[in-house]
């Protein structure tokens, strides 16, 4: 039906899992019942086990007890719940401070936009031009009217890592509820609650060859926040909704499946992209860090060429990869994440993220670099930009 | 599959045992649950010399918890004295059944004060005890006041 | 790993289909990709292609536009946007007035009762002993400031079909916005919007053998409503989150199984166990209404017995049902629905309700009220209430 490619756009979402089906099954065909009676009949008490076992698994791997994890649709509606729960749940209590990094997933950026726009304080952090955040801006920005700070684990572009401890250790201190989006680094960098201050967590399952529609939201126990989705009494009565609990299964699979292994292999079709692309192709940028990233993202800019183009060309080729361009996006805004890194419209324009995952192997990095070498070249001779090449 | 039930709840659910109205009962007694609206009936017979319960029936209009209860105590009290009898608690029931999920433990009150209230009504009739206390729903939610928030047990 | 039931309670879920699974899987395994760049590369377009076929399969099946359904995480998340969405959006022009009945299930009636706590104007309106809405009343308590009327379709526990014709009629004529909850009725009855004037529907998969996880919102073009799920711009910016497309493809798949001679059937074995019901055991009612009720749903009072022992005899005995009973529900607190078509807590607690789908057959209605009936003569042996029998 569809044809062969070699797939370098993890971060946007992943192919499933062949296991993490196979775990699902038993909870379409034969535990299909809801759990939420557990005076009910034993098929939804067999449902319920399921979900809980699940549960225990994304807990323990975050160092977090099985009743401190909600499970959502998705990281979409796990930061929602995250932020708007959390600021309902401390109205009139502190005041209506909220605190962002500039370089937040959409998830986060535009919940606090709107929040900014009904009235609420936000202050958006700056980043340096790695992607990492000031934390002397950040420190000085908490304010004892401060609620929440919403500060990621990892950038989704540029996999930028940023220092949770210390972030951790500020909030701490000065006695702020901190919530942190790991879509990309949870299981691929560590992460423990019962070690680091962290009081919410969003996490996602589709980023790690698990199925859609399922995430995560850690809350630390004792922690103020409200029902963000109302009905029923599912979820302790933390979200309502029938619990999607083949999708939790192959979330914890999806978890399980994930090794130290797993990232080293990552890192290395990581770093090799890199390294080819700087050795092979003049005029490249590494965008993010260097030392500090997700073992699974590289971000570099092709000068003088434009991303849309050179993703176009390269599904021709076979090769799927996004681009911070703003040709690529629906809106036609760059990526407001290289700008926020201080880049300018040429360096977002060339930007291209190769992602891996699972099913790439270390000949994937240097396949894309054959076949980008060309790319660039060819596109390089039509623009105006690139005249010294 | 686990049950939220044990073995033991389960077997009295399945054969309760000492069902069932008693022809002339020497004492009766009848209480509501006012946190599910849930009913248990108790009747006994007793020997006039030694105060002792020599027979004991239920009904129950509840869930299996309070059937196994009610079913329990029942076998817990036969042969015993009325005044070792009103000492059976609600957690001598649920040990007996190997425990009860928390938010059932209100269907065990239940069925103690089902027992209770029998034993009562034996010694009003025989001159045992000089106030009579009517079971209002104001004195039923006060005995029951300690289990009222079923979403947190006890 | 899992025993074999007779599963009758459909209407809380149901088994997903074979079929659905295996529409899903080219979009697990070979079009993972995010369908959000148009101008992306060829699996992100092919992703997109199933997420939009499955757009029009769930328009057309409501006689509307494909441009009118947002796809949701499920029921209670559509809900939820509706009724929030559109009283956000009319904010400052009309009152925050809303209309809701005392029968609608928890994602309506608890966001109902949590806007009525936050300071909005809500009316519950009462319906009669069959579950039909006061129309009187209705009518009446639309006034000029009323924003929204959020009336269901068919009731979850009793089956009941509320005269949408009539209530949308209202609602036009008073130039009222009308959401209903169709996640029951929605291709088991009849629902045309291009025939009705209803302005929004909710509608789930689950309960028609589709997948958890996904639902879907149909809004009429040009009703006001914001996003509240916010992050990206997924679903022409109207819900953000990756788009759930395999589950989508599966929703829209579980909509094409549904027949017409489907719902006969479904009718034929609910017809059935009522008729057996009333025939073989003492002392039943009938919940709901003889005449306009959902094909797939019957629910029945067997008096002077609680539904919680009930259900775990007909559970021993393989069968799987669920009661209105308090002592069913973990908050102990006996089903609204019957409270609220004049039921006292006795005709709750003895309720039970017999739910159809795909996979049952007319001998299973004869099955469970075969077992019924001495499971309901050895209950009623030991209650107090049946002193006559
Ligand atoms: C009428 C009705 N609407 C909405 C819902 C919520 O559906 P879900 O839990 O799938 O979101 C239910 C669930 O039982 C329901 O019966
Ligand atoms: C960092 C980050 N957070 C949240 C999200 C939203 O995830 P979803 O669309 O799965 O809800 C994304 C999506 O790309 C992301 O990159
Ligand atoms: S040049 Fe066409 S969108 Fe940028
Ligand atoms: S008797 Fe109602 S919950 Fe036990």
């Amino acid at each position: 039906m569809f044809n062969e490619t070699i797939y370098l756009d993890n971060a946007a979402s992943t192919r499933l899992d062949e296991e993490v089906l196979e775990a699902m099954k038993p909870y379409f065909f034969d535990a299909y019942a809801v759990a939420t009676s557990e005076f009910g009949y034993s098929m939804g008490i067999d449902a319920k086990e399921g979900l809980e076992r699940s549960r225990k698994v994304i807990a323990s791997r975050l160092g977090a007890q099985a009743g401190e994890i909600v499970f959502t649709s998705g990281s979409t509606e796990s930061s929602n719940m995250a932020i708007k729960g959390v600021l309902s749940a401390l109205k009139g209590k502190k005041d209506d401070h909220l605190i962002v990094s500039r370089l937040e997933d959409f998830p986060v950026l535009n919940t606090a936009k709107k929040l900014d726009k009904q009235g609420y304080k936000v202050d958006f952090i700056n980043v340096d031009g790695e992607g990492v955040l000031d934390l002397d801006m950040f420190s000085d920005a908490i304010t004892s009217q401060t609620a929440l700070v919403s500060i990621q684990q990892a950038n989704q572009e540029i996999g930028t890592l940023q220092d949770l401890k210390a972030i951790s250790d500020i909030c701490h201190d000065k006695n702020v509820l901190l919530h942190t989006d790991a879509t990309h680094s949870f299981t691929r960098v560590p992460l423990d609650v019962s070690k680091l201050p962290v009081d919410l967590v969003t996490m996602s399952a589709h980023t790690i060859h698990g199925p859609r529609g399922i995430g995560a939201l850690y809350i630390r126990e004792g922690t103020p926040i409200d029902k963000w989705m109302d009905g029923g009494f599912q979820e302790s009565d933390r979200r309502a909704g029938v619990e999607n609990i083949p999708a939790a299964v192959g979330f914890a699979k999806a978890v399980e499946l994930v090794t130290p292994e797993e990232n080293e292999r990552l890192a290395a079709m990581r770093d090799r992209v890199i390294e080819r692309a700087m050795a092979d192709i003049p005029h490249v940028t590494l965008n993010g860090s260097a030392t500090s990233r997700l073992p699974q993202n590289s971000n570099m800019t092709f000068h003088y060429v434009e991303g849309e183009s050179i993703t176009l060309h390269l599904d021709m080729m076979g090769f799927a990869v996004s681009t911070g361009s703003a040709c690529f996006s629906r809106s036609l805004e760059a990526s407001h994440v290289i700008l926020g890194i201080g880049g300018d419209h040429e360096r977002a324009h060339g930007s291209l993220r190769f992602s891996f995952g699972r099913f790439n192997t270390i000949e994937d990095s240097d396949a894309i670099i054959d076949a980008l070498k060309d790319v660039v070249t060819n596109l390089r001779a039509i623009s105006p930009l690139a005249e010294d090449n | 599959m686990t049950f939220p039930y044990t073995k033991e709840v389960l077997e009295h659910f399945r054969n309760p045992r000492n069902v069932g109205k008693m022809e002339d009962p020497d004492g009766k007694g009848l209480e509501g649950s006012a946190a599910c609206g849930d009913m248990v009936a108790v009747y006994l017979k007793v020997n006039p010399d030694t105060l002792v319960i020599e027979d004991i029936s239920f009904e129950s209009y509840g869930c299996a918890s309070n059937i196994a209860t009610a079913s329990v105590i029942t076998e817990l009290a036969k042969g015993k004295t009325l005044e070792e009898a009103k000492k059976i608690t609600w957690k001598e029931a649920a040990n007996a059944l190997g425990g009860l999920p928390h938010v059932k433990a209100h269907c065990s009150v239940l069925a103690v004060e089902g027992l209770r209230s029998a034993i009562r009504d034996y010694e009003e009739k025989h001159g045992m005890v000089v106030e009579k206390e009517a079971t209002t729903t104001e004195v039923v939610s006060k005995r029951l006041k300690h289990v009222m928030n079923p979403m947190a047990g006890l």
